[in-house]
C-alpha cells in the first residue's frame, strides 16, 4: 500500500490543501468517522460472526469457539486470539503468501485492543484445569480495502464476539464432550472500541479513508473500554507526535469511541 | 463415500432426500454479479448453505516478467476457504486440497475465456470460500464465469458446475454436505452449455459403468439449470431485471 | 513440463498429422497403453516395494508400515497416504524445492484412486481404538520421465502394497509392541487400475507418451475396481470433453483397466 | 495487564517498587559506543538486566534493485532475540512479536534519520537482545540510536526511550519485567527531545484519561534522562570523555 | 559412538564381523554406470544393502544468472534420501543433514572436476538414496564420480569412498550400519588415487592417535579396490566389457 | 563469504608469498592460533553462558537447561543440542534468513565435536525414564567474524557449558517439578577442543584469520578429548589433502589442542 507516483502527490497536495481549510476530500468533520454498518451472524454456521463496512472498507469476521489445550502455565485461562488477513480480492495491490510487516501488526493491534480491554473474561473458559480449555478465534477477512483497517476489523472482531454463542463441553473419560442445546453467550465483560487517527501536516483526522491513508504522515490507534478508559495504543507512520497532540487523540478517542460503543450494542441487541 | 455411515437415512421411501429434495433437485441457489468495489469484476454465490466470493482484476502486468507468455494470456485462480468456514476452524497456511481445487478450477475456466486476446497478461481469479457446505468448487466455479464476465473478459461461453452422486444406490443432483460425508458418490460436473464441452469432471466414490453415465447425463441437465441462473444475476446487474 | 518451442510446435503437428490416419508417434493403437514391467521387492528393507516402467517412464514405490496415532474422531480406522514426488534426475526441466502444483495434484490424484476403490481395509488396521492405529505409506518417486505418471505411480504403489508385509503390534503399557515374526499381507479388498487418457484435437488416446502429453489438449484419468465399477476420475488440461467423449472414456478405462489388473495380480503372484 | 498477580507487592507502603526504585527512578543504564569491529556503527546497552547489541551497515547499495527509491534512501531494521535471552529457550526463528517491533521501531527512528541525504541506498540497523528484562524495546531503541549516530548517518536528532507504566494505582518510570507481567499497564516512549517529537508510542493496560496524560509526561521526562546518557555515551567514545 | 551397544558381538575370537566379514573386507559392491534415460550422465550403486541412484546433468546454463561465475563452472550437488529408505519413514523435506552430506560431497567432488572447462555454466549432480544401510555417503560419493564421467565431463581422476572404523579396539575397513551404531569410531573417507589426496574425511568417535593414523590408511588402501570397481563399470558400459 | 574481487586476488597472493618465507600476515607462526579471551557469565540469565574473542572473531553462547520430552527410543538419555547462527551485525555480507549449507555445516560440525567426545553425560539427565528428560541447549550467535568460526564456536560452547549450574527437578503428579537451590554443575566426562587448520598452496596453518580463510584451499577440523584422543573431523574446501598432511594435522591438533584446553580449565575455574 505504498505509492510515490504522481498522481499520489497529486492528491496529497490536494487533501493538505482542504485541511487547511478545514475539510475533508469527503466532505466529513475532522473528527468524524465514516459510516458504519454492521450486519451479524452473516456466516451462519460460524458460533459468531459480523460483517462491517466502515466507508467502503469492508471486513468479514467469524469466531470459532472449540476445545483447545491450554498454554504452558496458563492452565486456569481459556484462550483468546484475533487474526486478520487481507484478501487478494480486497485490492489490486494486495499479494498472496505469507503476510507482510504491516498485516502481521494490524493483526496484533486489533488481537491486543479486544485483548487488553479484557472484553473476553477468559477465567470463564476452561474445561478441566492444565488439560483443555475453550478457544475462542476470531478471524477477520478484508473483503474491500478503502483504509483504516485496524477499526474496521477491530469493529468486526467486536461484534462478532458479542453475537457469538459458545457451546458447552463436560469432561468425560478423558476428554472433553459437547453438551447438546447449552449454547450460551461468550462471557463478555467491556465494549472496546478503538479509533484510528491520521496526522496529515500538522492536522488530526479521524478515521482516514483510503486516499488519506497513503497521504498520512503518522497515525494512532487508541482503544477505549466501556468505562471510557484507555487500554491500548499503538502509533505509526514516519513522524512523530508532539505531546500536545498526543493527549488530544486521547480526548478524542474517548469521544468519537463512545458513541461508536452504541452501534455496536444495537448490532449485539439486533443479534439476538 | 461408499455408505460411510450406514445410521442416517440418505433417501427415504418416497424418495425425498435428507434435506426434503426430490433425487433431481438442486439446492436454493442465489449468484450475484458485481459486488465488491476494487476489483474489476466480482460475483457472490449462495449454493445451499455455501457463501463464496469472487474477485477478478486484469488483464494486468505479470511480475516477474518471465512468467508472461508473448502468444496468450494467462489465467491465475486462487482458491482459499476462510478459517470460519468450515466445522473445526481451519489453518490459514494454503492446504495441499486448496492447490489442487485451484488448478482443476483453473484449467475447467480457460476453455471458456479468449485467452489469446490478451497476449503477455494475466487474469487474477481470487476465489473466497466464506462458508463452505458440500459442492464448493462447483458454486466456486459458478461464481468465478459470472466474475469474470463482470469484468468484461472475452470469453467463448460460461462455465456453470454441479454436482451430480449416489446415495442409497441411486443418482441425485447436487450432492450436499452430509451426502457427501455418508453417501456413495460425489461427482462435480463443471459444463460449458453452448459449446457443449464438459471442463470440470471429478469422481471419488464407486458407480457402475451404467450409473457412471447417468451422473454424467444429470449433471449435465443440472449444469444448464445453474446457467440459466448466471445468465439471470448478469442481466440483473446490466440491465437491472432478471431476463423476464 | 510445459514448453512452446518451434520443435514442440512441429512435434504436435507430426503426432496429429499421424492420429488423422489413425496412426501414433510409437506406433500403438490408440487405445493401446506402452508395455508395462513390474518388479516388486525392489526396496527388500521396505514392507513393500515396487519399480514400474511404463514405456520409459519409471516409478519406484516403498511402502512403509508403523504404528502412528489416528486422526480425530477416526480412531476406529487405519492410516493409508500415498505419496508422489518427482525427483530432479527423472528430466532436466524437474527442479528440486516444494511440489508445484502439477506434482500436488498428481499425488492427491494416485492416492484417491486407491483410497476410493477401498483396496485396504483400514478398519483392520487398528492396534487399540482412538489411541495407536497402524499407519500405511506408499511412497512414488519418479526415476526417469516419458509421461503419463499417474498411471505409472498408480501401478507402481498397487504393485507395492499388494507385495507388502505387514508387522503386528499389541498394545502392552499403553504403547504399540512389535510381536516379533507374525508378518501378513495387507488386508486387501480390490485392485484399483488407473488409465489416463490423452484428448489431442478430437482423438482419445491411452496412456500418453513425453511428446504425446505436452500436445494434448485435455486429459482424463478413470480408475476402475476389481467388479469392473468405476471409483475415482479426475479430468485435466485446458479443454473439455464432450458427454459423448466422457462415456467413451469411461468404456476405455473398463476395458483396458482389466487387461493391466492381470499384470498386478501377475506380478503379486511372483512377490510371494 | 491489570492486576495478573494480586500477591507480588508492586508497591510497598514507602512508595517503593519491587525492586528497591522510587516510583520514577530509572533502572541502571549504561550505553557504549562502538566496539563492533566489522558494523560500520554499533553500540551496546545495558538497561536494567536487558543486554542489547546493536549494529548498523550503510549507506549501503539495495539488493534487489527495484526495493530502492530513487528519491529517498531506506532504513531497515531488524530486532530479533538470542534463543537464550529468555526465560524458557526461545525458538530462533522470527516470531510475529519481533517482525511488530521491528516495525515499530524503525518508524520511530525515521522522523530522526535524514533519508534524504542518501536516496536510492539502504541504512540496515540490527538490533540483537542478548539478555531481556522488561522494556527491551525501548533500550533497542535506544541503542539503534547511539550506532546510527556512531555510523555517521546524518540525523536531525536522537532518540530517547523508556517505559512509563501503572502499578498499584500509581504511575511508574521504567517497568521492569515484574511490574510489566503484573502491574496494570506498560506504555513504551521514545522522544526526540530537541524536535520535542514522540516517535514511538504504545500501551497494553488500562489507563484513565488523566493516567494515561500523565504517562505521557512522565515517559517524556524520563527519555531526557536516557538522552543525556546517550549523548554522554558518544562523547566518551570521540572525546575520551563523558562530557563533564 | 564409543560401546553403544555393549550386547553385540562385533568382533568374534576369530576376528570376524557381526556380518560374517574379515577386518578389511569391504561388503559387496556392484557399480553400474548408465541406466537412466533422461539424465546426461548416470550411474547405480550397491554398497552392501545401500542402494544409490545419481543422475548428472550439465554443463548447463545456470538460473538465476547471478549464481553463475565468468571465470569457472560451478558444481552443484543435492544428497536426498526417500522416505522408505530409512527404518523409520523420512520425512520428505530436507534434513539439515542432507543439507551437511550435499555439501561434502560437493567439495569432495571438486578436486576431480575440470570446472575451468565450462565457465559460467552449472553441472548438477542429484544423488537419491533408494535404501540405505551404514556409509551412504561413501557409496554417493563413489556413484557420483561414475556418473561425472558417464556425462562426460572433464575430470582430473575419479574420488573413490570407503569408511574406515574401530570396533572391539580393531580397525576395521568398510562399517556397515550395526558396526556404525554400536561402535567406536567411524571414518568415512574419500580419494583420488592418481592425484593421492584425499577431498572427503570426516570422523566421528574416539581414536588415538596411532589408530587415527591406521584408520586413515586403511581407508586410502579400500578406496583403491573401490576405484578399481568404478573403473570397471565405466569399461563394461563403454566396451562391453569388465576390463579383462 | 565467497568473493573473487581483485583485492581479493591480491591479498592471496600476499598470504602466499609470505607463507613461502614461512610468515603469516599478522606475523604468528603457522601453528600458532590468534590470541584467545574467555569472558565466562556474559549472559548471567542463561544457566550458562561464555563470550569468546579469537583474535578479531567473537562469539556468544548461552547455554539454556530445562525439562524436556526423550527422543523416540532414547527414553534413558537427556538431550544436548548445540546451534550456530551468524548475526548480521557480524559482517556485511551475513544475511537474515534460513541458514545457509555453510551455517548448518558448522553448528552440525560444531555439535558433533561436543557431543562425540561425550563432554556431556546425558545418561545423567534422565527425569523420569521414557517420559522426561533435561535438555541442554547451547546456542551461539557470533557477533563479529574474522574467519575461523568452527573453533570459536567450540571454545564459547565448551567454556559456556563448562561454567553452567543446571536446576533440579523431581517427577511429582506426572510433570516435572523444579526443586529450589539444588542447581549442580552439569555433569562433565571431558573437556573436547576443537583446532582447525587451512591449506593455503602447500602449507598448513593454524587458526586462520579472515583473510586466511578466504584464501585457502582446504580445511580440516579435528577436535581431541582431555586423554589427547581424537573424536571427531570434518574435512571442507574445494581442495584435497595427502595423507602425510592429514597425520601431520593430527599430531598439530592434538599438540595445539593441549594449550588451549589449559585456558578452558582457567575459564572455567575463575567461573566459580
Amino acid at each position: 500500500m505504498t505509492s510515490a507516483s504522481v498522481i499520489d502527490e497529486l492528491k496529497k497536495s490536494r487533501i493538505l490543501e482542504l485541511l487547511e481549510l478545514g475539510k475533508r476530500v469527503d466532505g466529513r468533520a475532522l473528527d468524524e468517522p465514516r459510516e458504519i454498518s454492521i450486519e451479524t451472524n452473516a456466516i451462519p454456521k460460524a458460533n459468531g460472526s459480523a460483517r462491517v463496512r466502515l466507508g467502503e472498507t469492508e471486513v468479514i469476521c467469524g469466531v470459532k469457539i472449540q476445545p483447545d489445550r491450554p498454554f504452558p502455565d496458563m492452565g486456569d485461562k481459556g484462550i483468546f486470539i484475533c487474526t486478520a488477513e487481507l484478501l487478494p480480492l480486497s485490492h489490486p495491490t494486495v499479494e498472496t503468501g505469507p503476510p507482510g510487516p504491516d498485516v502481521i501488526e494490524l493483526a496484533r493491534v486489533v488481537d491486543r485492543g479486544i485483548r487488553e480491554s479484557h472484553m473476553i473474561d477468559v477465567s470463564q473458559l476452561v474445561i478441566e484445569q492444565n488439560k483443555s480449555v475453550v478457544g475462542v478465534f476470531a478471524d477477520n477477512v478484508v473483503v474491500d480495502y478503502d483504509g483504516n483497517l485496524f477499526d474496521a476489523c477491530s469493529y468486526a472482531a467486536t461484534a462478532a464476539l458479542l453475537s457469538s454463542k459458545s457451546p458447552k463441553w463436560n469432561w468425560i473419560d478423558d476428554a472433553p464432550t459437547l453438551v447438546e442445546g447449552e449454547d450460551m453467550p461468550v462471557p463478555i465483560a467491556t465494549i472496546p472500541v478503538s479509533v484510528t487517527m491520521g496526522k496529515i501536516g500538522t492536522h488530526i483526522i479521524v478515521d482516514p479513508n483510503g486516499d488519506e491513508w497513503s497521504s498520512m504522515d503518522a497515525r494512532i490507534t487508541i482503544t477505549t473500554d466501556s468505562d471510557g478508559n484507555i487500554c491500548a495504543l499503538q502509533k505509526g507512520g514516519s513522524d512523530g507526535f508532539t505531546l500536545e497532540e498526543i493527549d488530544r487523540c486521547g480526548d478524542l478517542s474517548v469521544k468519537v469511541g463512545a458513541k461508536i460503543r452504541e452501534k455496536l450494542k444495537e448490532a449485539q441487541k439486533e443479534s439476538q | 463415500m461408499g455408505g460411510r455411515d450406514a445410521t442416517m437415512v440418505l433417501l427415504d421411501e418416497n424418495g425425498i432426500r435428507c434435506d426434503g429434495r426430490k433425487v433431481d433437485e438442486p439446492r436454493r441457489i442465489m449468484i450475484k454479479a458485481g459486488g465488491l468495489k476494487n476489483a474489476d469484476g466480482s460475483a457472490y454465490i449462495e449454493f445451499g448453505d455455501n457463501k463464496i466470493l469472487v474477485g477478478v482484476f486484469g488483464p494486468r502486468d505479470v511480475h516477474p516478467k518471465h512468467m508472461s507468455n508473448t502468444d496468450t494470456g494467462i489465467l491465475r485462480v486462487r482458491y482459499h476457504m476462510e478459517p470460519f468456514s468450515v466445522g473445526e476452524r481451519k489453518n490459514p497456511a494454503p492446504s495441499r486440497r486448496e492447490i489442487e481445487i485451484s488448478k482443476v478450477i483453473k484449467e475447467a475456466l480457460e476453455p471458456a475465456v479468449m485467452l489469446d486476446k490478451f497476449p503477455r497478461t494475466a487474469v487474477d481469479v481470487f476465489i473466497e470460500v466464506l462458508q463452505a457446505d458440500g459442492g464448493t468448487r462447483c458454486a466456486a466455479l459458478t461464481a468465478a464465469s459470472v466474475a469474470l464476465a463482470d469484468a468484461g473478459i472475452p470469453m467463448r461461453d460460461m462455465v456453470a458446475a454441479i454436482a451430480a452422486g449416489k446415495v442409497a444406490d441411486t443418482v441425485i443432483l447436487d450432492v450436499n454436505n452430509e451426502e457427501d460425508q455418508a453417501g456413495q458418490a460425489d461427482m462435480p460436473i463443471g459444463y460449458m452449455p453452448n459449446l457443449e464441452k464438459i471442463t470440470l469432471l471429478q469422481l471419488d466414490g464407486v458407480l457402475t459403468p451404467d450409473e457412471y453415465k447417468k451422473c454424467v447425463q444429470v449433471g449435465v441437465d443440472g449444469c444448464k439449470i445453474v446457467y440459466d441462473l448466471q445468465k439471470k444475476a448478469l442481466q440483473e446487474k446490466y440491465f437491472g431485471d432478471g431476463g423476464d
